[in-house]
């Protein structure tokens, strides 16, 4: 019986204790209509060894190859101490901390956590995670029409810059209460919200104003005018942000005259496998007087009977557990793992370390760009600033061009015509501190190749 | 100590990140940051050593018992682990080629099946993240079929007062009022109250079974009846699936639509607190709603169906399509249990909560509804110990803290004073059954000997009692130097 | 600086503490003729992120097909708990268990395992474990010339049935000492030692005899009458065994009348990985009255000051560190995290499990030998009884054969033939429990193609 | 508790082994053991528990400063276990063909090339397990290289008495008489002594430099010089050799042969006591005694060197090719550390030694030759303390444990009376170091005030003192139920 340790003779022992005959004798209250039949469907157990080969067979099918793709997830080296420390036991196999004595070291790394989000944000109050990015930006939306107390609208400008999945999610989830999403246009010649056009959503009150920062395009909005035009309006700033983008960019705390007041966003970036999308975790950090808004869990530092320093679950009057349906979210898990993953990858890196990889995805991706668009056809979507991502015209279809990068063992970006058939085939391109220059030219050589080789196909 | 204080200005001690840094001139100085966050500066060996001693702090299911009720604490089997960090599955983009996600697709697909057919629905989603995110995602398709027939007047949900916090929560965020019906003295719902409730305004119920107050709802087909009968469906909190794995079917009880938590009856890790997995299932009339995407199998190719193969879909629930690290390893733990191991599940974990709520019992101490049998959870009421004395619950869980096993869960249910929810699992064997048994006897002789000691426990933690009121007027939530 | 964890400051304010200007200053007691010049045989410095892709490189360049190669190392299944626990920091890390109070882990795992060894050879003594399998053979030959109380002889029968690795090694390790290997010729029609052939060997004094089982052949020795006849002639009996293979076999301490005295053997086949040959680990054991003779570390228990069980190095009188140029060994390492995984290893299989473990080899084994030898002119070199390794005469040079059978996937056995070229082409086969009927077949039908099929070469 | 005491007869809780037992009635029944051996009972969960638990009682690198003189205890870096541990590395068969294995022989034909680079010398071999084996392996190429010469009346191996147990030990084993050579008041070798040592009987000489006791060997050419004129050759144990990485060289010294601790200075991992691995690298003199096998490249082919290749060889002295997964580490780190990385070893392995000396002396402890440079490590003689205080050498060392610090090498080398051989490495932060003479100081402070209670150190740890006596009189060497 794999995984359960009882032997026959203590099996005999509890059944006498409990005074049933067979265990099947324990399931008497359940009518005997409901009692399910043979599991058909189910294939019969299998060993370690089987499901070990089985699930290396699977693998084997998925080689992956050079990713040139960004999207809202990016492959960043994760240093191997980090997940060798994360999946020890007691890390891996706790619950949430409620008993906050036997949970100390999941509390001081999510104290630690706050403290690096907090760090990297500009803002006091961090949350320890929740879902992914996308939620996250739900979850922000959510508390700033519950937080505006100047503002009782329902409104809330969702800029078309921000990731098109987010914008998704964020619909599905604040559907149901009422919440309007205004989508507000972008410039498309530099590919980012032109705060001179936002005049015609001044009529009407706005609870928040959300501010991508870089963009879904990767490109750098004028996140100071915006803050300060939200702020003119008395709606609430919510900035999405890349972390990893942080370590060079002004941080949401810090942006316009006095900050964003709520800053979220995808901590995939910080440590965690891309894994075909998950487990990722989002982040949330908010000004000290909103604190009381933010969902989640949250870990506050105190002292036990001696005095001595310890950690705690805080602020739980505003959860589920306790408020039912008043709750300000029904969240209770946090993604604890990926938390604590992060916080030793951050710890590894450290300030000149996070540094170092941003400036090194910047310089990556301007070494693509200029790669790429010395091929003939190929130019850039948008002029302007951008961090690490940029979308490129191709003279091509992109769902024919991308089959034949594959084949060269390139993935070379996401397929823009989809979501943004207006502006014809074009590719959202992205390297990492990951790829290498050698990777880049076979990038370019192959881009080449497919657009102007001697096997390419007519196009129109 | 904090990581921070560990830190000193200027180290750089790692192999961890590009050998030299890059000029990033080319960023727009207006978009630069004046002031570098502040990160540690630590060593590789000393982060190693950090984090290795903080674990060392926890108390999880490799180091103790951990018979937290309604979080089913049980084994996380390492093979899966490693199944789920093979490095193919860890280093695929969600958005790469279906063509480079042939293998993981494959999983997805097979225990979306699997998951029907145990939970006898007609289709699942995995896209949901969380229990919680289940719960939403179910409500959310009972509001879109409402809507879908124009049947727009029913604004409640009716929640047992013992429900999880969660379920009125979800309730509240799809936009539903919630109706509590009271438990009744056997632990079922109450009958005639449930009856006088249900009406053309419900939307919906909620329910777990077996309950949160550990006991299987007798009359749930009575049950689903009278909702059905309203024009209302019913919702599976999936929660106290593991009591019943294999023995009998939500979709059979007659329930809409369900939500599974992987983490707890299918084995995934628990995290300190995630990530978890949720799972939706529906039968056929909430087939179109299910939220996207789900994996479809065609030819012997896998495909993600999207918005354009489901129209009718409430949505996307994440970014990209769930948390797969915690899919593959749910279905490892299932492809190793089996069609066998499966019903063993139910089995093992009930008898261990009858035989464990058994001998409590005989030691004297009082169970929440003797007249019942446990399902693979059951509640103490400590009212006696807390009156006679003065020993109540938290006295008890600190106490057992110090004595190597993790507290059950405490003052929840609330209806039951002085609740001890204790749900053991399966994995557990009697020898850690009998020693849990043994420690309780002892705190309450200790209570009785001495309750201002037992009051001051835990003593052999790395803390004592925290001051959770300091904790939430005096808030810390950071390092400051 | 990669793992240095200096700040400059901190360089500085040690410098002053020390006295010097400059580190190169403490290293002024080295003449200036030694100081070396650049290392310019050394590459720069890497990241570990280049250093994972190299590594990553290379290890893809060796991409292993179907193992059917045994010849003292063996394909088993290893659980994924041994090596997830074996790799914490507290274990992996730590050195030998000087201060006892703080490696009460390291000493109880090895207390454990000397009952596990215990139990497996039906010897008392264990020791922590030796570097590999001919190793301890050495050992164990040097300690029975030293245990031998009745006969000063060191002469020592070492059969031809003994693995030849293990005879070569032997034979460095012992030549120094005056001691003789004599070789005991193998019966050719069952491939073990003839014991009525042994008659020659007992006009001079034997200190001790070896006696493989399975023997390197796979072949089962007639162990019994091996074991009396040595003590018969005073000599000593030395066991060399296959660990798995015990748990169905009669543990050395239980051969003929009296037991083996030293069983000894490879531990590779107890959850360490193949790794292209090590680290692996030797085990040995011996009875009671010999235990002052055994080399390497011993663990036993005791209690500390509070009457608590504990456990400690003991013996150490024995070892080098005290005993220096009198000591019984130069040995001054174990295989500490071998015998760890070992011993979670054995905890997860327990009797049972080890038991269907080995059955399982025995039967693979046979399913594979049933098939190769349906192929013409395939068949068995011996008669008689086997565990999971068995020599099969082939009609074609194996060096021709192999290469055939690598192309499809399969590598096909140990060629015989360079080591015992007087049978003509010969292979030596094995199947553990993780080969699959679908590889055997897939064997079968390769070796069948190899032999017989259109694209054979001629061969005489 | 043992695993054993967890053990119940009958548990099969596995999903470890083939599912179903086959039948081996086909092994004649005169082979078969009649009693199955007793191994635990346990579930994986229980194993997983057990070992979890057992690990937390353990001091590592990764939990505690670990100053063991003369074992070099620094950081292993986790990059390199990963390296090490890919798949594709882990289950090559040793004797599969060297098709399969070019990646893997890749890695070790440059870790030869490297640490010859390292050492000065003129090749290296990887395939010796231990640092005492490389020394058997060393010595035995010595007496190779006089007999091939037919210069067999060498019957003497001269050894400093502060060397290592594994000198003479090896000598012996090598059929060598062992002749000491005292140290002199300056911690170098007596000159005038090994002079008058030196001669026509002398195979060779034996040499750690920096020496065990903790300083450079200022005269290493001038002993280098008259071994060699004696006929003689020279032996260099590197267990020392990460105080002096790219700094100086054996090589350049003089020295014929040597052997280094891969597990100390190339920071694989010590694992509990092993398994370590060794090398030997020898000059142009020895090289063809070499032992076998080692990797050799061939336009961009690497193969395996045996005794076909190399048949002066003095053989083989491991089964297959060499602890390899050690290898792969040392490898992995060396890669990282690079040229300019190797020399810092050297640099900030002698600061940290001597900044930890001064403070120590500055605190008033003795240090053993205070007029010279400590290497990587140093030796305090707590002689004053054991008399004036009644604190000697193992109150310290048990206390260390209890203040967190695992305790130095303790009476070693025995010419020092009541020695500590202090070596922090250079991967140790100033931060721990001064915690380090706190803790000294503190130690002292406590053994003024109350030495009984320090003698019943430690106190905080899994036991208190353990009698080593009992241990040693009354075996108890496995449980027994």
């Amino acid at each position: 019986m794999p995984f359960i340790p009882h032997t026959e003779e203590e099996l005999q022992e509890m059944l006498e204790a409990i005074g049933v005959e067979r265990i099947e004798g324990l399931f008497d209250e359940i009518p005997s209509s409901l009692r399910s039949a043979s599991l058909e469907g189910l294939a019969p157990g299998m060993g370690e060894m089987a499901l070990t080969r089985l699930m290396r067979t699977r693998a084997s099918r998925d080689e992956q190859p050079a990713c040139f793709i960004g999207a809202g997830a990016y492959d960043h080296h994760v240093p191997a101490a980090v997940w060798e420390l994360t999946t020890r036991g007691e890390f891996y196999s706790a619950y949430t901390p409620y008993q906050a004595e036997a949970s100390q070291g999941t509390l001081q790394v999510i104290y630690e956590f706050q403290t690096m989000m907090s760090e990297l944000t500009g803002l006091y109050a961090a949350n320890a995670s929740l879902y992914d990015g996308a939620t996250a930006l739900a979850e922000a939306v959510l508390m700033a029409v519950r937080a505006n107390r100047k503002v009782k609208s329902k409104r809330v400008l969702m800029p078309r810059t921000v990731h098109p999945r987010y914008r998704e999610v964020v619909r599905t989830i604040v559907a149901n209460q009422g919440i309007e999403l205004i989508e507000a246009p972008l410039d498309d010649t530099v590919g980012r919200i032109d705060p001179e056009a936002l005049g015609r959503f001044e009529d009407e009150p706005l609870a928040a104003v959300v501010i991508p920062q870089p963009n879904f395009f990767g490109a750098l909005e004028e996140v100071d005018r915006l803050t300060d035009w939200a702020h003119g309006l008395n709606a609430l700033a919510i900035a999405v942000c890349n972390p990893v983008a942080l370590a060079l960019l002004t941080p949401p705390g810090e942006w316009g005259s006095n900050g964003a007041d709520i800053a979220c966003g995808e901590g995939q970036p910080l440590g965690i496998p891309l894994a075909s999308g998950g487990p990722y975790f989002g982040f949330m950090t908010t000004r000290k007087d909103l604190v009381r808004q933010l969902p989640g869990r949250i870990v506050g530092r105190t002292v036990d009977a001696d005095g001595r320093t310890g950690y705690t679950l805080t602020l739980q009057a505003r959860e589920q557990h306790i408020r039912r349906s008043k709750a300000t979210s029904n969240i209770c898990t946090n993604q604890g793992l990926m938390v604590t993953a992060a916080t030793i990858h951050l710890a590894l890196l450290g300030t000149e370390g996070l540094s170092r990889v941003a400036a090194a995805c910047h310089e990556h991706t301007r070494e693509l760009v200029h790669k790429l668009t010395a091929i003939e056809g190929v130019e850039r979507l948008f002029d302007g600033p951008f961090f690490h991502e940029v979308p490129l015209r191709i003279p091509a279809p992109a769902d024919e061009v991308l089959p034949r990068l594959a084949a060269e063992g390139v993935l070379g970006g996401l397929d823009l015509s989809t979501e943004f058939p207006e502006w014809g085939p074009a590719l959202l391109v992205c390297a990492t501190e990951t790829r290498t220059s050698e990777e880049i030219d076979r990038f370019a050589a192959a881009l080449s190749e497919a657009l102007h080789g001697s096997g390419r196909r007519a196009h129109g | 100590m904090l990581i921070y204080e560990i830190s000193r200005k200027g180290r750089r001690a790692f192999a961890q990140a590009p050998a030299a840094a890059p000029s990033s001139d080319s960023l727009p100085r207006r978009f630069r940051r004046q002031r570098p966050p502040q990160l540690p500066e630590v060593s590789e060996l000393e982060t190693v050593r950090h984090y290795t001693r903080l674990s060392q702090k926890n108390f999880g299911i490799d180091t103790n018992f951990y018979p937290l009720g309604s979080c089913t604490m049980k084994y996380n089997p390492r093979g899966a682990n490693r199944a789920a960090m093979l490095p193919q599955f860890l280093e695929r983009h969600p958005l790469a080629p279906e063509e480079t996600g042939q293998g993981v697709m494959a999983c997805i697909h097979e225990l979306q099946g699997e998951l029907a057919e145990l939970t006898g629905m007609r289709a699942v989603s995995l896209s949901v993240m969380a229990g919680a995110q289940g719960e939403f995602a179910g409500v959310a398709m009972i509001r879109a079929y409402h809507d879908a027939r124009g049947d727009t007047g029913r604004e409640e949900i009716l929640v047992p007062d013992a429900a999880h916090g969660t379920n009125p929560a979800t309730a509240t965020m799809c936009g539903y009022k919630v109706r509590e019906i009271p438990t009744g003295a056997d632990g079922d719902v109450d009958m005639e109250a449930f009856k006088a409730a249900v009406g053309p305004q419900t939307a919906g119920i909620m329910l777990t079974n077996p309950s949160t107050v550990g006991v299987f709802e007798r009359r749930i087909e009575e049950i689903a009846a009278t909702v059905h009968e309203a024009g209302g469906l019913l919702y599976y909190d999936g929660a106290n699936l593991n009591a019943i794995l294999g023995k009998a079917r939500p979709g059979d009880m007659g329930f809409d639509v369900i939500h599974l938590n992987l983490h707890k009856t299918f084995s995934t890790p628990h995290g300190g607190g995630g990530p978890g997995a949720g799972a939706v299932g529906v039968n056929e009339r909430l087939l179109p709603y299910l939220p996207v995407p789900r994996v479809a199998e065609e030819a012997g190719r896998y495909r993600w169906l999207t918005e354009a193969d489901c129209p009718e879909t409430i949505g996307r629930l994440c970014t990209f399509n769930g948390n797969t690290g915690i899919l593959l390893r749910a279905y490892a733990y299932l492809r190793m249990l089996g069609r066998e191991g499966a019903t063993r599940v139910a089995e093992y974990s009930t008898l261990n909560a009858n035989y464990l709520m058994t001998r409590l019992r005989e030691a004297g101490f009082t169970v929440a509804y003797p007249q019942r049998r446990a399902s693979h959870e059951f509640i103490v009421s400590l009212k006696g110990e807390a009156k006679e004395l003065g020993a109540n619950v938290m006295d008890f869980a600190k106490r057992l803290l110090d004595l190597g096993y993790h507290a059950p869960t405490t003052y929840f249910p609330t209806l039951v004073p002085e609740a001890l929810l204790i749900e053991p699992t399966e994995t557990e064997s009697k020898r850690e059954l009998d020693g849990f048994v043994e420690a309780m006897v002892r705190i309450r002789e200790e209570a009785r000997e001495d309750i201002d000691s037992l009051k001051g426990a835990p003593y052999r933690l790395p803390v004592r009692r925290l001051d959770d009121v300091k904790a939430a007027r005096e808030l810390n939530l950071r390092w400051e130097a």
